[in-house]
């Protein structure tokens, strides 16, 4: 498998269109084109193997499937792992002649996407730098009330930026990267510790990502149960997703409930009787 | 002088500013400014409409320069809301009247705003929602099928569009009203029952999607297996190893304040020791 | 399988039962013999073939399951469902030699029950206004003081009006109608549209039976979760009823419960600060 | 002239009038006086042991003539009311009284109560009750078994003779003071526990017992079938087909106030179209 | 299969530590050595088959489950059940041929289990009644201001009672039980009625055991859903136990939450405006 | 004559007695007097490091010397609260003062909570957490694995060690303040909690590894059999039969006050009616 100038820009456009400060706007862009998800069905589109692309895109969603930017701190580069990364283990799954479908390809790809991703952030450093350029021009229009420039300065100058951080990359590292990849199953066999090191990382990575999601989530030792419950669910009863989602709201609603129930129930105790049982919802964290 | 013709903004006006946002809130991000550019071409429409002279107009869109950066999906709520101060700033104005809507007045409530909307949309929007149905997505890409990624690239985007258009249009109706909706107890219940599904989800996507398993076996003299432990660990509890790893990682990220990175770079000492001790092997041949 | 003189009146008596002002109370009556389930059994058991009886008594049944007489409402007429429609449909179920317990005699009968259900609301009007002229009879009684007449005004005379309208028309129809049902065959070959569409109306109809219980149990886009989980338990994890019904204890004990401390709770709130947030149970409906 | 003897129904009585009620509260319905006949005998015994002379038998029936209806099982409740207030009067009047019970009183609390007790039985007697204790004997009549119909049966009939006899008498027991209970605070609550059991087993009835499936299929040159739509619906969410059905027909009722017998029509045009799309078919064959 | 001397010694010290008043301390010795869980265990160790020692011990564990001893109430004495019952169990498992995990060979254990612990009570009154004879030294040397003797009659001189209540029995019912059992076979024929008797009572024993438990927790009628939501999980889900402990954690939880908004409710409530809402807890169990 | 100088408990000492307790409190156990001469060796090592003269010791010794028992892992606790206590009489006698500590203090709280610890700790400890350890091990001893037994007494051990050393050390930080923890509204919700899981994991264990299971079966003439028991029963709802067993063992206990020894009577009496009438058969052979 290889990539031509062509797909390496097709692939470049869409690194420019769905990177964190990207051309498509957020909705569509980053949280859209950006994931990995997606990013395997664009690929694959282009690359002229969907089913390997999407396998690679699953794989590494994975891994990245609690990316949250907040404030701009970016910790992997979604336009790399979607656009350099998945392409580029589609190739090495094809040099490595794994089924598209196995649980090593996608080992493999989690491994791969996951350095492209972590190198990659200097892209978005990169832009948003190179944004302050148009951003200088958009003060001085402010100043002399020349309005009208900023839609530019907003939605046409940054695709320059985009040029050189987003779509140039691309283009450069899957066309000639493709080579790169091949020469690999040469240096490194399968049996050998490298690589098996390599596919296990791989599947041990997207604990990472499902760890940092529960960070989010997790902020007393009882906020574990639900995920448990989750857990238990698919993994004991093999309930799906849907499934698993349809049985979580009853007991989002009865937390809501709960919820309601005591915060009402706080507000005139509050008032009347002092504050000594405020603070029980604190404390049954601790417990 | 006052002029007792009171303005409202058009619907299509707020439906264009509401497409700028949509649009442009992140296109120009710089570390410096962040989403300010996104939110000055957004409220250019609103000022246009509601000031008829240059001077009026240069006057209000100087409010917008200032800092801005928040949850960009939940946060046009805060965009719909400054349309609605707009508006009522300008009638003052207009009225000649001394109001109580002024530059202090909407930098103050954008400032107060920006912050909890970025926390509570960055963890529930983009830390939630997105992985929940990213998770059921994924759950329909089984053997490489498309599904998955279509199912996921309408569904969020319908929420998206149509989430921040009733978050647009719901933040102009309800002007400064807005903010307790968003903070206050029953925003907290919301929050809670979002988290719930969160947790179980993840929970399910874990259990579905991430797969560690040990080749560790003990055999007898004549080559057969007397003791497999990953079926041993299964039968105590299935995906007990899994679920091992994942909290292991959350108490190194979460406890011991060690970053992803970093974990990850733990996880590749653990793999290639554990690959020297023969506890992991993927089994891979040419 | 044809319907003799004997077994029509038979179905013909339990039509009298049955219905709704039945002769048997409505609790042994129209709620224990009217359902189409405890109907399959009777006509089984009267046409000597239980299974298919009851295989269409449970198809039937479904249809039915959520059928509620609001103020003497009705909009299906069970005698007819049940001792009409059954037999019918055994008797097609016969001519076109299919399986008792398969799904094709299941939508049969289903179509078949529904139609003569719908139709057969006209036997209901007519009992009632019938019995209009008993009950003249007690009137009078009533006022000359005769309060003994009374039991024969309520147990006896309308006996007559089911003579004529749950008797006479089930015993017509049941011993006539199976003829017709048999010429059915010939008519209207299996693989043609017409009784592709019958079977698959058949399919269907149980959707609007359900439908008829979940809006007598929705009230807001909340109330849908019960429903959808224990769909799930069923559809996804394979639960029987009786375990449904066990699991979905807990949820009741839990609302039951949280019910009444929100209740309880409002209650001094209402009085103390006013009704700021007295109807947060209305809102949470509203989401 | 006041007579001192305090009368008590007794027991006999009691039972009789309760199975009065149990077997003839709707033989002789007709729309007009609906369950005013059955009404009439129940109370037929209670009258005659109570009052000695003929006058003030007749007295006491007429109140009863008044217009009655209302789900007749939870409505035993209000007969034996009724049958504790007629004791009372009926003391008042031996004794000479002026007592506060009186033809209004008894009519008010009658009409009071029938309209929310029709209601509430209705909704959860015949349309909860019976449908779960229905859906839990469908699962047990599996290839055609009596099993199901002999258990419903039984259930039904012991739960709703033991059922009515315990509201009659605790009816009799409370008096006046049955009321509460019925519309406080717990039996809103227990109403919502109810609901919830019921909800559940609906569902789990509609799963199990109600198949919607597709036949369309995309097949490939040599007639392999590489899209089997109904086993991807069936991926994404088990029984999906069968639940969006049952969801529309309940928005046609609902939410665009179609009757039931109207619905059913539109299915049969449904079906029709479906079978001549492909997109149904039953599959039969002589 | 006999059993040695020398392994009735090794009983016979197990089941002094591990008796009730035993010489290893409730946690380690009762609650530990004690459970014929970890006694099928030690036994199977000790007669050289552990897999029939474990499978006795569980099959026995289920009938103790509950064995609580409130206030030194003792119904059944873990060192007979554990020590002598298990030994005898499994040499009656291998005189009967059964295979070791059927589960007739965990019905034969259960019964003969049952059997010598109800029996072995008296040991437990035995022993404790002769501590007697040391706390009286005991009360003496306190008199006398001599604490230190507190230590040898604490931990020291109890271990002659235990020479004497559970030493020496055991190693003599050990060692001679196990041919009188051996006896047995020829006794009483495998399809006979006592035999057949004998092990349809060891499968229903455990009933007791976990109507025991099921008491301790049953308050009112509410408290069997719990119960029976758990028997519907692992009956009809197949759902291992510790995942119907995570399962159980998400109702836990809730009933915690709920607890504490109805307590923290009733306060202020009690407080203004009397008692009428107070003791909804306690109705709802009556419903 | 005032000594200023406060005393301290040394951590040390603490460990000891804590100790003595974990070991000893059952050891020497009699019907008369119980848990007593564990508490006394208990309270030795505390004792002998505050008090400095002899006659001091044997004057606080003499206090726990009167009856005690309660559970005892739940118990430590209330070693710890004393501990608390002497160390704080210990300074008051030390310092000459007339405090409020004294011999009846003590006592006073020893028995006032023996009482309720002993209630909460058999149910709590012994009746439910032991039980679901256990039982969740009896899932790990398939085919004689000695897996379960060891997850069990490492689980219980640890449990049990650490769980009472903290609440040895808790009751002596908290001193008598810890009374309330133990029986507020926070420790009944506690209790309510654990109570639901012991429910629920009980109820895993009945069905897991209770099975009654009937032989009962009808054949018809050729010898297959048209009626299996044991399979209807099994799908009206699986386990029935055992479920059935287990609440009429409940009842003749919870409601006829019927002892467990009589019921296991009657059990047997069951069986070998069942045996005779051949609705139980093990079907055993040699
Ligand atoms: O944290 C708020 C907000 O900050 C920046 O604008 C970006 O990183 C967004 O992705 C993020 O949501
Ligand atoms: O609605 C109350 C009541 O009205 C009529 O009497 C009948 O239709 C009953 O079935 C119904 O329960
Ligand atoms: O009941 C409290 C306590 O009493 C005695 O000390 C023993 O029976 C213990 O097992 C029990 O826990």
């Amino acid at each position: 498998m290889t990539i031509s100038w062509i797909q390496a820009s097709i692939l470049g456009i869409f690194a420019s269109l769905s990177s964190m400060p990207g051309m498509a706007g957020s909705t569509i862009g980053n949280y859209t084109l950006g994931r990995p998800l997606v990013g395997g069905l664009v690929c694959g589109i282009v690359l002229g193997d969907m089913k390997t692309g999407i396998a690679a895109g699953v794989a590494m969603q994975l891994v990245y499937i609690a990316l949250v930017t907040p404030g701009g701190t970016v910790s992997a580069d979604l336009r790399a792992v979607s656009y350099i990364g998945i392409p580029l283990a589609m190739v090495a799954i094809h040099a490595q002649g794994l089924s598209a479908t196995s649980a090593n390809a996608a080992d493999l790809a989690k491994s791969m996407g996951t350095l492209v991703g972590t190198v990659g952030t200097v892209l978005f450093y990169g832009t948003a730098t190179m944004n302050l350029v148009w951003q200088h021009m958009g003060w001085r229009a402010v100043e002399k009330g020349d309005f009208k420039k900023l839609y530019a300065v907003d939605w046409g100058y940054p695709w320059i930026s985009h040029l050189f951080f987003s779509f140039i990359p691309t283009v450069l590292m899957t066309h000639f990267g493709s080579s790169a990849v091949q020469a690999l199953k040469t240096a490194l066999p399968m049996d050998g510790i490298p690589m098996k090191t390599l596919f296990t990382v791989g599947a041990l990575l997207p604990c990472v990502g499902i760890a940092i999601l529960l960070k989010q989530i997790v902020e007393g030792p009882l906020d574990f149960i639900p995920f448990f419950v989750g857990f238990t669910f698919a993994a004991s009863l093999k309930l799906n997703l849907v499934s698993v989602t349809v049985v979580s709201l009853i007991f989002a609603m009865i937390f809501y409930k709960l919820d309601m129930a005591i915060s009402t129930n706080k507000q005139p105790v509050a008032s009347s009787s002092g504050g000594a049982v405020i603070d029980d919802d604190e404390e049954e964290e601790d417990i | 002088m006052a002029n007792t013709e009171k303005k409202v903004l058009s619907r299509k006006t707020l439906n264009r500013s509401f497409h700028h946002w949509f649009y442009g809130h992140l296109t120009a991000f710089s570390q410096e400014h962040m989403q300010t550019f996104g939110y000055l071409t957004s409220m250019l429409p609103i000022v246009e409409e509601l000031y008829d002279n240059k001077e009026d107009q240069e006057k209000a869109m100087k409010t917008y320069t200032a800092f801005f950066n928040t949850e960009p999906q939940l946060g046009t709520i805060i965009v719909g809301i400054t349309a609605s101060l707009e508006e009522a700033r300008a009638n003052q104005v207009n009225s000649g009247s001394d109001g109580d809507v002024d530059d202090t007045t909407i930098n103050g409530l954008r400032a107060g705003l920006m912050g909890p909307i970025a926390g509570i949309g960055d963890s529930l929007v983009v830390g939630t929602l997105i992985p929940v149905i990213l998770g059921i997505a994924l759950g329909m890409s089984d053997g490489g099928s498309p599904l998955g990624a279509i199912f996921y690239i309408i569904v969020w985007n319908l929420l998206g569009y149509f989430g921040m258009r009733f978050a647009y249009f719901k933040g102009y109706e309800l002007g400064d009203k807005a903010v307790g909706i968003l903070i206050g107890a029953q925003g907290k219940a919301v929050r809670k029952a979002i988290a719930t599904v969160g947790g179980m989800v993840v929970g399910g996507v874990a259990a579905t999607w991430v797969t560690v398993k040990t080749s560790f076996r003990l055999t007898n003299s004549s080559g057969k297996a007397y003791l497999v432990l990953q079926d041993k660990l299964d039968s105590v509890y299935p995906g007990l190893l899994t679920a091992a790893f994942i909290v292991a990682c959350w108490w190194l990220m979460a406890k011991k304040n060690i970053s992803p990175i970093k974990v990850m770079l733990i996880l590749v000492v653990v793999a290639l020791i554990g690959v020297l001790l023969g506890f992991f092997n993927p089994g891979l041949t040419y």
